[in-house]
């Protein structure tokens, strides 16, 4: 099973890229997902998730094909 | 009800004068308009700015954008519904978002312009960056609370 | 800040293009304009209207806008607000009301924006007599509260 | 002294002109104006009163020169 990973903003540029792709055999959550892309990583502060383009709690599932992403606060508007 | 997010500089008057023409066509029941214009101003959080590049993440925003309008069109009673929004780089006075709501009744506009302005800061995927007089540059943190003087 | 009583149709649209060119010297720092139209409806009460007569108090209307705008500007933290309404006979679709705000924050403009249409609603000495389908003429009695669809 | 009266919307139709010039020697309040422009009409039901184009009481005074107004509830915006 694969997930494409996405980072926007200052997580982005903190991080270094803007994406990953992981492929994994064992069910994941978001959080399990964040620390495969990022093994030398805390779950940083205040830094949310999606998952294909709805919001995600850090303990939701993902599936196989699953776009998930994180990002800081957002600030538009 | 529609979402656009431009990447160059928008009128609001003529964006607005050319939706009406092309989009709204029960004129007759529309009583109330209500409009919000967010435009950059030249200084933030005790800083000039010079100018800001407004990251989003395509798709998400068009779809989390959606779901507000649609959410206010359940809410309350509105005839139609329109959010622009500017990504890249943007300079100081122009136009950062449009919020537009046409209803019957005042009440029905004002809600609900100013719950699709406050849905959008605190959900639409947007991200400015503030480059300064000093040509350092900062991400915004998190946005303010709209209710109150800030 | 300015109160203009209209005799003939207007284009709030170009109205707030001239306004802003010719009166708004701190652009960069506004950063919301909050906005409202009331245009007429060709339904009123149940019943077909066909056209409207707006009488108004001629020097006190003026007072009374502008008694509101400053209470607004004493309120909020303002840059400029504007109110532009119409007078005689108007037709379907045509704008009566236009209230316009400028801040530095959205909280302010939306605030003072709602509060001058509903002082405006509630206090500014206009009158409106609607013509029906069967040209009978009646006279509106009360405005409606704004704070919930009616 | 002399007093303008002003009266507006369905009020002037009602009352069938749209103004009076009362001339007087005692102090007056508001009501009084309209009595004596009006000695055969009641006060009229949610009338309200303005003197020098600002709200005014039914048993506020007026003056030598004030112009006072009378009209239905306002239905502008």
């Amino acid at each position: 099973m694969s997930i494409k990973v996405h980072y926007f903003a200052s997580l982005k540029e903190s991080i270094g890229r803007s994406k990953d792709e992981l492929i994994f055999t064992e069910p994941l959550t978001v959080y399990d997902v964040w620390q495969q892309a990022n093994p030398d990583k805390d779950r940083p502060n205040q830094i949310l998730a999606a998952v294909n383009m709805d919001y995600a709690d850090w303990d939701n599932p993902v599936s196989d094909g699953d776009v998930v992403a994180f990002f800081p606060p957002v600030t538009g508007g | 009800m529609a979402v656009t997010i431009c990447t160059h500089p928008f009128n609001p008057y003529e964006v607005l004068q050319a939706y009406e023409a092309t989009h709204l066509h029960a004129l007759g029941a529309i009583g109330a308009t209500s409009l919000f214009i967010g435009t950059m101003r030249d200084f933030n959080d005790g800083d000039h700015v010079k100018g800001m590049t407004l990251e989003h993440y395509p798709g998400m925003t068009e779809k989390q954008l959606d779901k507000i309008l649609i959410e206010a069109q359940n809410q309350w009673a509105l005839i139609d519904s329109l959010v622009v929004h500017r990504v890249g780089d943007i300079f100081p006075k122009e136009p950062i978002v449009l919020v537009a709501v046409w209803s019957s009744h005042r009440g029905d506009a004002f809600d609900a312009s100013r719950f699709i302005m406050e849905a959008l800061k605190s959900k639409a995927p947007f991200w400015k960056k503030e480059l300064l007089l000093n040509e350092q540059e900062r991400w915004v943190a998190k946005n303010s609370h709209g209710y109150q003087s800030s």
